[in-house]
Order: C-alpha cells, then structure tokens, then sequence
C-alpha cells in the first residue's frame, strides 16, 4: 500500500465537478496552494468548499472563485476577497457562514464519528435558526452537526511515507481536523521524509487518516497582512 | 477630550489581572497587548492557534506560517504553544480563557452585540466571535461611541443581525466606560474632560448615572 | 481436527487486506498479528493511543511507558504515532480502523455480541470493546466454539448482558468460520477434518448449511 | 502568576473528601504515582475517581481501594483488581463503567465547553438505559453528557513552568483530556524544566490547561504485563 504520489496530479485523482471539498488553513496561512492551483488546472466546477476563509482575489481560493468554480462556500470569515463579496451579495454564490470553533469542531466530529454535538456558539443569532435549542447548565446550547467532505486537503511541513504529518506553527489551524475528515485525505508537504524519521511522540495527524501524500512543488507562502516593528 | 484608540486600549488593560489568559479582537482590541501594567504575568490567546503571542517581528524576520487571527505576522515568547482550531476553540468555549476584549459595531442595553454583518451590504463572516461572545464570562467591548453617522452604537436594541445576546458586561469607548447589568448600561467613568451630558447625548440605550462619575485615570 | 488458538489466528489472519489498519483484542487477537501474509501492509492499532506497533520487546528492553491495550510491553515500527485516547477513538468511530478482531463470551444469530460482564460474578468492564462494536464496519470474533461448560457460544439470542447489538459480521472458532447475514450464522469452512454434523450440534443459532462446505486451509 | 508547587503536597492542597477527581493514566502506565500516594497519606474520603482503569491491590489506584478513600468510580474497565471487585460486588463501592471511547471523549467535551454529544458506542446495551436515543446516517446513537472534575491530575514526561505539557509514548492515553477538564488542574512531571525548553510546535498540552505543577519525587512506573520475546 503506498500512499505516495508523485504530483499533485496524482493526488488530486478522482476528484469531480459537484464534489464537497475541505481545505486547511487560515486566511493563507497553511493552505494546500499547489493542490489549489492544480484545481483551477482541472477545472472542476460547482464545488462545495469548506474552509475557514475564502482567500484573497489572486490567491489561494480566490482562484477557484475568480474561474466561477465554486458553488457553495462553507466558511467562518469571508473578508479581505472582493470578487467574493460580489459573488455572494449578487446571489451567485451560496454562502454558509458557521461559527470559527464550531467549524473546527463540526470538521473534527465528521472524523471522529460524532454525528452531533451540543454548542453555545451562536444561540439566539442567524446560526441558530432552524437548530435544536436545549438548555445545559442553566445557558442555551444548539445542536451541530457533523462535516465530512469527498476530499479533505490539507497542507504539513512535513510528512512521511506512511502519511504521518506535523505541522509548523499556526499554519496548523484547520489542518488536523479536516484531515480527520476527509472520505480521501490528500496531504501536501513541503518536505517528504522516509518513514520513522518523525519522532512518533511527536505527530500532529496520524498517518491512518491520511490516503494520499505528495511534495508540492513550489510554495510562495503568501503573507497576507506583513505586520514588522522597528529595530 | 475624547480618547483616542490607544487611549481606549491603555483603559482596558488596566481591567487585566495577574495569571489571566486573554483573547484580543481584530482592530483596538490589538493594541491591549502594549499597555500590560507592569509586575502582571498575562498571555495572550489568538484563535487561529496560539498561545503566548510575543511583538511583532523585526523587518525581514516575518515568518508566513506564524500569524495571529487578524492575518498579521506575529513572535511568540518562550514557553508559548501551538495547537489546532479545534483545540483552540475548546479552551474559549471551555473558559480557559479569562477574559475577550473584541470590537462591535453595536450594542444593547441587555448586552447584546452585533458585529459580523450589514444585510446586503457587508459580510465578512463571524469569524471566532460568536464562540467567543457565547462562552466567555467576561466580555469587554472596545469601540467607538457612535458610528461614522453619528448614530450612537449603544442601543436599546440592536439593528443589525446579532453576534451574541447577553453577554457583554463592560464597553469602553472614547468617551467612557460602562457595565452593562439589569438591562442597562451602567456609567462608570469618563474620560478626561469628557461631560456626563455627552455621554447622554450619545447613549441611546437605558443609561445609569451615579452621583458621580470619575475620569478614568490613565 | 479442531484448532489451537495459533490456527484461529492464522485463519483471521487470512482475512487481512493490504493497506489496513486493523484493532486487535486482548486474547487470540493478540495473536494474529504474527501471521499477516506476506507482502501485505498492515498496521496495528492499539486503542490506547498507538498505531505502528511492533514485536514484544527483548528482555531487559520493556519500556513501561509503551504497552498495548491489553497492558502488555510492546514496541514499535518505524512510522508508528502515538496518540491520546479520544484521537484514538475518533480513529475507531470514525471508521478508519478497517478490521476490528476481538473475543466474546456469547454471539447471537442476529451479530450480537456480549463479552463484558456476567452479573453477580465478573464484572471487568467493557473497555474499549463498545466504541470498537458500535463503530467497526468490519469485525470478527475469535472464540472457542461452547464454553467450559460445554455450552454453544453461539446462540438464538445472548443471555449476558450485551456489548453491541447486530454487529459481528465473521466468527473464526476451533471448528468453523462463519458469517452472519439475516439472522442466522451461514456455515462458510469447517476446521480440517472437523465434520458439518459436530458443528451443528456445537451450534445454539440458526444455521445455514451451503451443500459443500469446504476445509480451511491454513 | 507561578504554576510551580514545589512538592506534592502543595499541588494537591485543597482536595478534600467528597470531591471528583480525574486521574490520568491507562492501567499502571502514565498515573500520577506521586500524587496517588499523596492522596493516600491525606486521608480524603469518599471521593468520586473519574479514571480508565482503577489500578491493582497494592499500586495506584488500588492503594486508594485498600483505604475505603473512594466511593465511586467511573471508569472503563477494571479488570486485574481483586479488592475493586469485591467492594464492587458487595455494593460498598459504586461503579459507572463507561465505554473507554466516550469516557474519552466525555472528558475532551468537559473541557472543551460541549454539554453533550451523540456516540454509536453503547447503543442497545445497559451503558444506553435512560439516555436520549437519536437516528443518524440510519443508525442509532445515544447522547453522553460532558465530565468535569474538581481536581484534574495528570502525569507528563516533561512540563515547562507555564504549565505546557509533554508526554513520551503510550504514557499520554487520557492525560491530555482530563487536563483540559479539571476545574484545578495539577501535573506531575517527570522532569520540569524553564519556559522556552519546549519546542513550542510539540506540545501536547498548552499549559493554559494547566494550573499547578510539580516534579515527582519517585516514579516506579511499574509494569503490569511485562512481555517479552526471546533473543
């Protein structure tokens, strides 16, 4: 069983219009930029998309959305992307705004076989309407579900040939949980090793819920707000 | 005279106390983590994955993959941690975190707070807001005291589509700070040479005068 | 001929597939890690947080900070994890463990399963089992066929109280292999020189006869 | 602010009789040995032991058993202890067994401020008798309500003096969740050592979760299954 690919071609394999997809990261901070860009190669159209941000107009998922790729975005914060306002104020885009943690925590449910959970996240706003209302501890809580996706994509620093991957720093974030939950889990790394040069005490995403892993082949790394003090 | 953003900020850190973990909101809320009193050890959480956030790098020494949660390239200090979304958000809705400062576009005398979304004009999303307005205990609103209209921001109820309901306990803005409790906003100080007639020409809210009301020290 | 145990496990360990990742319980189950065909690519899963595991260590090299579920000293392969319980459960209930191999005191002709207590008398727990039964799209029980009574083990309906309910899909004894498909244990191999007429009367539960049943072949 | 307690009396100043105490640890590997001892000299009574396992006759847990300290236990499985078993089946102690699975995660969603959630695990048995069932995805999953503790105490590998927490191997298991899930929680270490010892990108416990710490003075870590091959 080799979970190996040799590009992000291979990786991305079987992936189709119409498909949900998740991707890791926040704002561009440790998302999947060569799988992106090879999305936009395939062409692969109405695409549900869950991830925490949307990008921004000439990057990361802005791409999918300047190419109309994408039918549905399923997202905590959407700022900083005006091709995406425009989509989603005109009707275009379908748009599902959920609570930061509760997409975090939904991502990891849909992996962690957790049909549904109990959140005060949201109660009494938009999120809440239409949800299961119930009281814990004298405080409202709502009911939400699980997410799962056909193919969850995620980006690590570095992975091993059994699909083990850690991560660096906060580009981190969503990465671990959408990993949980992909039916096909797609890993880009900057750095592919040999199996057992990851010290097993120290693995953020297990290798089991990982299927395929590849080396991207350029990263930009893309700073969206370079924020310096002075020497 | 009416504070200004760094003035509004320096109020607020004096509300921090020693061992306390904090989340700081885009914006205002930011500039908390330079005015620290002196002798209080506090650290400061951001959503996006991280505990312990230092200053900002030195020129050259951004680093893409070490942000906080407004996207701007951060430091950490030593024994600083990082962890997932999901972990993250489990110490806010866990209260692990002892108190979130965030800003708000309105809010109302019940302590209601709005900040996420203009119907058909502006929607950036929620973001990390209302997890963190759903569990903390202790909420303080940074702001300014009426909007770009001159329309006051403290309500009696809010307008735009709502982040939270009930939850904020305390507003600092450019002109005061108040509590919020018993439905009301509660005038506990106001900033320098500000009148008290001011600040009641721009609550519209149910507002609560002592005797006397102090000026903040700063 | 009727098994041993090392047979039960061999046989088990025909039903492994490249690529899986596989759970394995205290007992017999332990055992069919020694027999995975060769060329095939299976990892280990203990559910208390370790995946990759290896041989039982030489002596003198037990580690007592690494065992497996059963609490035994263990070691590890190059490319193993280590994990904390509810990782480890989220990877058992969300279905990325492919095969789930464990013992039981009882199994009924409709896949229920009962392995944790007999009341009054033992009561050890259910340990990890539930989770793993409630959960594994694929599970196979390794038992003896009756008890030390002389007792079928498989049965109509379970008298112990239950661990899960329709939930095995294979059983692996010292006489037999055998699925469960609408309410009735199917007859699939018979142990090497074992007759289909022991196994009927060994056998509590409905149970269907194919015309030929073949030998295993071990 | 200063986690560090010089010794384990200190780290356990405030637990009395009558309190929930969350125990970290699977069978005898990763318990907080030092601490357990401690309790014993304290002489706390009817506590409430939220832990997988409740430890043999004479070591860990079983050391609390021997003394009548506990009333009730909520754990998984408690095989391998006599004494547990006889207090258990004359009624002197109470038992809550608990699938390990949703004991795990009731503590995660005790920490992480989730009231309740749905779990397959347990459905159609005793663990299932009045709890809420529910369909989802056509199967039958049961709701579990989140566990707290009054005091959370774990055992690590290494801890820095911000309470951030490292554990080696297997010796992790529930340590992380009843971290996050006591309402003091108290390390003990293995070795403690500075902030800014720790690679911040490994730490398995943020020491937010954390506010006491101290360094054992004896660790046994005795070995219940010592299993070996042969050369």
């Amino acid at each position: 069983m080799n979970k190996v690919v040799p590009n992000v071609g291979g990786a991305l394999k079987g992936i189709k219009s119409g498909m949900t997809l998740m991707l890791g990261g926040f704002g561009l901070c440790g998302i999947p930029e060569n799988a992106i860009k090879e999305l936009v190669k395939m062409g692969v159209r109405d695409l549900t998309c869950i991830s925490n941000n949307a990008g921004v107009d000439d990057y990361g998922l802005g791409l999918l959305l300047q190419g109309r790729q994408i039918k549905k975005m399923i997202s905590s914060y959407v700022g900083e992307n005006d091709e995406f306002e425009r989509q989603m104020l005109s009707g275009e885009l379908e748009v599902d705004l959920i609570p930061q943690g509760s997409l975090a925590e939904r991502c990891r449910a849909g992996g962690a076989g957790i049909p549904a959970f109990f959140t005060p996240a949201g109660f009494g706003t938009e999120v809440a309407e239409g949800k299961e209302v119930r009281m814990f501890n004298n405080k409202p809580h709502i009911l939400e579900h699980a997410l799962t996706a056909d193919f969850a994509i995620v980006k690590a620093w570095k992975g091993d040939t059994e699909g083990n991957l850690i991560y660096k720093a906060t580009a981190m974030n969503f990465n671990p949980m959408m990993a949980m939950a992909g039916k096909i889990t797609v890993a880009e790394v900057e750095e592919l090793v040999p199996a057992g040069t990851l010290d097993p005490n120290f693995i953020h995403t297990p290798g089991i819920f990982v299927q395929r892993i590849f080396q991207g082949e350029v990263f930009e790394k893309r700073i969206e707000q370079r924020t310096v003090r002075t020497r | 005279m009416a504070l200004d953003k760094i003035g509004i900020a320096k109020r607020i850190a004096q509300e921090l106390r020693d061992g306390w973990y904090v989340n700081l909101g885009i914006g205002i809320p930011t500039l908390v983590a330079n005015y620290v009193p002196e002798g209080l050890s506090v650290e400061f959480q951001s959503e996006n994955g991280v505990l312990g956030m230092g200053p900002f790098p030195f020129d050259g020494e951004e680093d893409a993959d070490l942000i906080n949660a407004g996207k701007q390239t951060i430091t950490v200090k030593s024994g600083a941690a990082f962890f997932d979304s999901a972990t993250s958000f489990a110490m806010i809705r866990g209260k692990h975190v002892q108190l979130t400062v965030l800003g708000a576009m309105e809010v109302s005398e019940n302590g209601d707070i709005a900040n996420w979304k203009i119907p058909g004009k502006m929607v950036k999303g929620m973001g990390g807001a209302m997890d963190l307005v759903a569990s903390a205990e202790n909420i303080i609103v940074a702001m300014m005291h009426s909007n770009k209209a001159g329309e006051s921001k403290l309500l009696k109820t809010c307008s735009l589509p709502l982040t939270g309901v009930a939850c904020v306990k305390k507003i600092v803005t450019e002109l005061a700070v108040l509590e919020i409790k018993n439905g009301s906003f509660h005038l506990l100080e106001r900033a320098p040479g500000v009148s008290v007639e001011e600040i009641v020409a721009k609550t519209e809210g149910a507002l609560v005068i002592p005797k006397s009301v102090p000026e903040m020290v700063l």
